[in-house]
């Protein structure tokens, strides 16, 4: 290598002994093979196989043996479509289907419209939104167990804040239990599961929000755009990405999961709030019909299959 | 004309903001503020008294004595034991989850496309179907009722691979990395001194999309581990919560 | 400081070449540019040459050593990119000795080379901010600091100065030929902007759909332009291409464009062979001047655009658009008739067919 | 006169020491704690893993003062076998069979688990219990219990556990307002309809019974049943009796449908709904077990405003179950020591230290014999009940089917949303597919 007499360069330093042992050594030298990428991959590859791909399979072939835990003298053999011949005549798997659509549907449609609403007033950078923002996002560090039995003794027939106000505001004659009626039984939970998850829609839709230039209002505001003709043309397309992905997240999260009307309702009043995830808990873990349940979770999984598919096609969202 | 117009709508604007914040404070606070005002009341209290009323510093007391001598300070154990497996798990989801975005995002391999489809899954997968598998296989591996088995069943989080994964393809600038190369980096170097410290927003995400979905993991938590001990917090609680035994 | 040569690189994605057999020979201490337009490859050239990308093809050499299978940051090379390309999270000190730190050189010799390149771009008060709080000039020294302060043997330079409003860009223009000229280092230049080529390279390599299209120093480049390609995408304004057909005229070559006919001295010699045919004069808008001559074009003048120092007008000579520098003082009117003398020593004639200079 | 002076001394004494120690802790306190956690953000944590166990013990206890009996006699047996250490765990009631069903699949059960008679059944099948008839057989303090104490854990003639304590079924009704009304404390499900007819007042926001439609309230839907003349088992018979069960009900849910002397918030009240309507004065009359006494005379004056009944008779049939908490061997590692330790929950010793802390009747005679339950009168409908009371019904499947389809069923004819014969054909066919 040449030197320059005006250089000012600074010399390098010889291998240490330290250098010879470092551990990151070695991995920078390995980084540069082939195998880097792998290695990257390794943990969350070892983690997919050990507890998503092997347990699901697991929870696929279930669904095609006879799995009763408490009638060892059925015994565990193949019985092909059974469970799913089972289900197309079972009146409890159709409402439970209804119900699920309606759970979602409205849960979701409450969350992504209040946590819009909530996104766009935080990102106006009002003087103390920062603190509101915080509030606003405290439910949803409640874990569902504790917001569930928390609502249950607010919307208590006896004892509830919830009636306690409504009456003394004058909206109702006299105490009401929510979840003895049928007709109020699923709104008053979906209300409750829109209260504990809506924040999961700000922070994304914020996230979003972020992200869109100003100059776009600018040129709205020019051209003369009101404020719902900006949020039509302007911010729901832009934020069409973040509400694709936000929206199915939701989906799979309320389809998946029968923690809070396990709580506020175990699927009652008769089958009022009955729900597939809480019909598949249920059969498992009540019933002890393992196989059954294992269908049951198959044909959810592919009901939520189909919609991510549909919905990312409707939105005509490019993903890789 | 023009600017009045333009300031009319813009006070509209306001009051809609502001009536907004004002339903969400009335829905989502009131509840919250209930809460924690139940704290400060007696049972009494809690039976007969108007909803909002602020107990006093001695029935404050009371519940945190309750709340400490309930099963001799078994509460502290379980929230200590929920903050080490909320901990644990979300940095093993860290560890997974980032490099894993960071691999599927940079580069082209055969395999590539088949673990992005197998991160989709497993968003999708219902966990009621997944808990049992999951059981028995940290029990094969002798690890039931034990931190590492609840750390391990929990640490995956799919999501967390999506967000990095999107992060990594859409927001590392080129030249950045380029000048890194030059500079000297190796592969391994350009992933903890360049891409991690500028990847800092989406690790603060993940970990707490993570966070919040270990906390609320009750299920899972409550099958894998059996010792009253070790139970997580959530778990505990829902437990304290059902007084009686057998025949209710 | 060493020599480069890049001896048939080739470079394709997939099925689409964007480097056809790229030959290039830079010497020591020289300093080349690679200029064209968007999407001819002279970025992809330059990240082969930094080993950013692997070639498909042909030897990279730098010194003595071919390169080809060298991590970049064994190539002994340093890199200023058009986004600057700073480390966002490290502050100044650490983004200029990021290189020092990454080869092992111990603090207080890495500080002291901070120290030098900071003081030679006039930095050292930045040193302790992060990239963020830096304007577009600052950054860009910054990224030349990271650059010179390890002392390479060639620099790299991807279009530094395009980020830059055109004040700034003819400041550090200026700052890059003074560099230049002090370290006396090799160094590849990639750029858009022929005003930079013109200024900054003692070599000029112009380039279009992945080819060299001339290699040379910029004056050759400027009056000698190896095609049509060449001709037009160097000057400002553009050379004007005049259509015409060459006849022998009395032993003198002329050139019939409509009615006009230029009389043409001094031209290349091998001209003679197109007597007859259809060729292209390329003619430069300073080239002209106003009055009648043995070569003289006659038009009405359609726009007239005064800068300052010069006057461009517009001539539409028998339908084709001919852009002409003249005098500050010369001020016609759009619409009247005006005749116009061409220096045919500055002429070029090119193949209509090839596009290849004659 | 003497006796009352006693009873309400207990009572009071009980009652004081709740005050004073606050030991309840139910759903609002778990409320509580959430507020804490939010408050208080740095917690000491005491991770006390030093324990090696011998045996492991597996429970249901929830409440303070069943952790209370438990720890009593914990202690009572460390001093009686120092050789064996027990660890205690709680498994909470929902979750308790999903915990052990995994834990049966993963071999890992614990040495000793406690078992409730509805459970037996799915246990049983599913292989986690051991036969423990020799050693009971072998056992000198066996003729302190009553044969038909094991009925609910054997199968087959072999005995599954030991019981440590029972549940007695039995009514809770407000003393003050029956007298008030004049009217006498019902024996029989009619008396009891007119009763609650009687002292219902939705003026005062009083009604008459406070039935259990929600979480839970699957066992007296059976009862009910079965006092119509339609028990789900006999002997190795399955089945309901469809018109009985019909009748069964339709009186069961027509007392809201049609009476309207039960509040309208039954299809989704559960235990702590329905021991709460009663204490705050919402309901006049409710069924549960012995164990709630001390929780009801936290808030009411037992003897003057609240008193017992032994539950009433049906047209065929009078239903009061008699369940027993049982500790059954489930791990044949240290079956020796795990033997101890169920042995010793049938001392006298124990099971009064248990009785004193927590209220739970003993299931050995020595033990029922002690004066504090013997001479008490508000006790006496249990210790009555012992005599005619009846064990739960005992098949696998029996659990799943009077959870997700008898409540369901019966929550559908309590709004309206089925007839009664509609209800009872759905129970019908949930429980061919039970048990087919």
């Amino acid at each position: 290598m040449t030197s320059n007499p005006q250089s000012i360069m600074a010399s390098s330093r010889p291998l240490s002994t330290w250098d010879r042992i470092n551990p990151a050594r070695y991995i920078g030298e390995l980084s540069e093979t082939r195998f880097w990428m792998y290695l990257l991959l390794l943990p969350s590859a070892l983690l997919i196989m050990g507890v998503v791909i092997y347990p699901t399979l697991y929870g696929f072939q279930l669904s095609f043996r006879e799995m009763r835990l408490n009638r060892p003298d059925l015994g565990t053999d193949w019985v092909l479509l059974k469970h799913y011949q089972r289900m197309l005549s079972d009146q409890i798997f159709w409402i439970s289907l209804r119900n699920t659509a309606v759970w979602v549907t409205a849960a979701v449609t409450i969350e992504f419209s209040v946590g819009l609403i909530a996104a766009l007033a935080l990102n106006r950078n009002l003087p103390g939104t920062k603190v509101l923002a915080v509030f606003i996002l405290l439910p949803f560090f409640l874990p569902n167990v504790v917001a569930g039995h928390m609502w249950a003794l607010m919307l208590d027939p006896r004892l509830g804040v919830i009636n306690d106000l409504l009456v003394k505001v004058g909206l109702l004659g006299g105490y009401k239990a929510w979840f003895a009626d049928p007709s109020t039984a699923m709104a008053a939970a979906i209300i409750v599961e829109a209260w504990h998850s809506f924040p999961f829609f700000t922070l994304l839709l914020l996230a979003g929000l972020k992200g869109i230039p100003t100059d776009l209002y600018k040129a709205a505001d020019i051209d003369g755009a009101g404020s719902i003709s900006q949020l039509r043309l302007i911010t729901l397309p832009m934020l069409k990405t973040v509400i694709a992905a936000a929206v199915i997240l939701r989906v799979i999260g309320l389809v998946n999961s029968p923690d809070l009307l396990l709580i506020l309702t175990s699927g009652g009043p008769g089958r009022s709030t009955q729900v597939l995830s809480l019909y598949a808990f249920q059969t498992a873990y009540k019933d002890f019909n393992f196989g059954y349940a294992g269908a049951l979770s198959v044909i959810m999984f592919i009901l939520l299959m189909m919609f991510a598919w549909v919905y990312v096609r409707l939105s005509k969202v490019n993903q890789d | 004309m023009a600017s009045r117009s333009l300031q009319s709508r813009f006070s509209l604007g306001r009051f809609v903001v502001f009536a907004a914040l004002a339903f969400a404070v009335c829905f989502y606070g009131i509840p919250l503020l209930w809460l924690f005002m139940a704290g400060t009341r007696s049972e009494a209290s809690l039976f007969s008294d108007a909803p909002f009323t602020i107990g006093s510093w001695a029935a404050f007391s009371q519940t945190w004595t309750n709340l400490t001598s309930y099963n001799n300070f078994q509460i502290g154990t379980w929230a200590a034991n929920s903050a080490i497996y909320s901990v644990g798990g979300v940095l093993l989801s860290l560890v997974a989850s980032i490099p894993g975005g960071y691999a599927l995002a940079l580069s082209e391999f055969p395999g590539r496309k088949l673990i992005l489809i197998m991160t989709m899954i497993a968003m999708i997968t219902p966990s009621t179907a997944v808990v049992l598998p999951i059981f028995l296989e940290m029990n094969l591996l002798g690890l039931n009722n034990t931190y590492a088995g609840l750390i391990l069943a929990s640490g995956f989080f799919p999501f967390g691979v999506y967000l990095a994964y999107v992060y990594f393809s859409t927001s590392l600038p080129k030249g950045v990395m380029d000048s890194a190369r030059v500079d000297g980096c190796n592969r391994f170097e350009l992933f903890t001194r360049i891409a991690l410290p500028l990847a800092r927003p989406i690790v603060a995400l993940v970990a707490f999309f993570s966070f919040l979905a270990i906390w609320s993991n009750y299920f899972l938590a409550f099958v894998l581990l059996s010792d009253d001990k070790a139970l997580q917090f959530t778990g505990g609680a829902d437990g304290a919560g059902e007084r009686f035994g057998g025949a209710e | 400081m060493a020599t480069l040569s890049i001896k048939g690189v080739r470079k394709s994605f997939g099925s689409v070449e964007v480097l056809h057999n790229i030959d290039l020979e830079l010497e020591d201490g020289g300093f080349l540019v690679l200029l064209g337009p968007s999407g001819c490859g002279k970025s992809t050239l330059l990240s082969i040459i930094a080993g950013l990308e692997p070639s498909s093809g042909g030897d990279v050499v730098i010194g003595e050593r071919t390169v080809n299978d060298i991590h970049p940051k064994d190539r002994n090379i340093a890199m200023v990119f058009q986004s600057y390309a700073l480390y966002p999270t490290m502050s100044v000190r650490r983004n200029i000795g990021f290189g020092l730190e990454m080869r092992r050189v111990d603090t207080s010799s890495r500080e002291d080379a901070i120290g030098r390149a900071a003081d030679l771009l006039q930095i050292s008060h930045l040193l302790d901010r992060k990239p963020g709080q830096l304007s577009g000039g600052q950054r860009q020294r910054v990224a030349m600091g990271r650059a010179i302060v390890r002392n390479p043997d060639l620099f790299l330079f991807d279009e530094p100065l395009s980020n830059l409003d055109a004040k700034l860009r003819v400041e550090m223009r200026t700052e890059i030929k003074r560099l230049h000229d002090r370290l006396g280092t090799s160094v590849v230049y990639v750029t858009h902007d022929q005003v930079e080529a013109m200024t900054l390279g003692t070599k000029v390599a112009v380039m279009k759909g992945g080819v060299i299209q001339q290699l040379a120093d910029p004056q050759t480049i400027y009056e000698q332009p190896a095609n049509m390609f060449v001709a037009g995408f160097i000057g400002s304004p553009t050379m004007n291409f005049l259509n015409g057909t060459l006849e022998n005229q009395d032993g003198k070559l002329v050139l019939h464009h409509g009615e006009e006919t230029l009389e043409l001295s001094g031209v290349a010699k091998g001209a003679s062979a197109y007597v007859g045919k259809k060729v292209v004069a390329g003619i430069r808008p300073e080239t002209f001047s106003k009055g009648a001559g043995p070569s003289a074009l006659t038009g009405i003048v359609d726009v007239v655009e005064p800068t300052g120092p010069d006057t461009m007008v517009v001539l539409d000579v028998g339908g084709q658009m001919i852009s002409a520098r003249l005098g500050s003082r010369e001020r016609p009117h759009p619409g009247e008739p005006m005749t116009l003398s061409v220096d045919t020593t500055a002429l070029n004639l090119f193949d209509p067919e090839t596009g290849d200079r004659i | 006169m003497v006796e009352f002076e006693k009873v309400t001394r207990i009572g009071r004494v009980k009652y004081w020491e709740d005050e004073a120690m606050n030991k309840n802790f139910n759903r609002r306190s778990v409320l509580k704690i959430g507020a804490g956690l939010m408050a208080a953000t740095a917690l000491t944590p005491s991770l006390a893993f030093g324990q090696t166990a011998n045996i492991n013990y597996w429970h249901t206890f929830t409440s303070q003062s069943e952790f209370a009996g438990l720890e009593e006699v914990m202690k009572l047996f460390k001093a009686a076998h120092p050789d064996i250490v027990v660890t205690q765990e709680n498994i909470p009631n929902p979750d308790f069979m999903a915990k052990i069903t995994a834990a049966v699949l993963a071999d890992s059960r614990p040495n000793v688990t406690m078992v409730s008679s509805e459970r037996f059944a799915d246990l049983l099948a599913m292989g986690a219990l051991t036969d423990m008839t020799e050693r009971l057989a072998n056992w000198d303090k066996r003729s302190d219990f009553d044969d038909s104490r094991f009925d609910s854990i054997t199968k087959d003639g072999k005995i599954y556990g030991l019981p440590a304590f029972s549940f007695v079924d039995w009514m809770y009704y407000r003393k003050d307002w029956f007298e008030e009304a004049g009217i006498a404390p019902p024996t029989t499900y009619a008396e009891m309809r007119d009763a609650a007819i009687a002292i219902t007042d939705p003026s005062k926001g009083r009604y008459g019974f406070g039935l259990r439609g929600g979480p839970g309230g699957q066992n007296y839907i059976n009862n009910v049943m079965e006092a119509f003349g339609s028990p789900v088992q006999q002997g190795d018979q399955i089945g309901l009796d469809r018109d009985k069960a019909i009748e069964g009900i339709a009186w069961f849910s027509g007392l809201l449908t049609q009476d309207k002397v039960v509040p309208p918030s039954a299809p989704n009240d559960g235990f702590r709904q329905v021991i709460e309507g009663f204490q705050t004065g919402q309901t006049g009359m409710i069924w549960h077990h012995t164990g709630s006494f001390q929780d009801i005379a936290s808030k009411l004056e037992p003897g003057v405003e609240f008193g017992t009944l032994a539950m009433p008779a049906g047209p065929a049939a009078r239903v009061a179950r008699l369940a027993y908490a049982y500790n059954s061997i489930t791990k044949d590692e240290n079956a020796d020591a795990s033997w101890e330790w169920i042995k010793f929950w049938g001392e006298p010793d124990a099971a009064i230290a248990f009785l004193d802390k927590t209220g739970y009747f003993p299931a050995s005679n020595s033990a029922s014999a002690d004066p504090r339950i013997a001479d008490n009168p508000l006790y006496k409908p249990a210790a009555e009940t012992l005599v005619f009371g009846r064990p739960q019904p005992s098949f696998p499947g029996l659990a799943g089917w009077l959870e997700s389809v008898v409540l369901p069923a019966f929550q559908r004819a309590l709004i309206g949303e089925a007839t009664p014969e509609q209800a009872v054909d759905e129970m019908i066919d949930g429980l061919n597919q039970a048990i087919g």
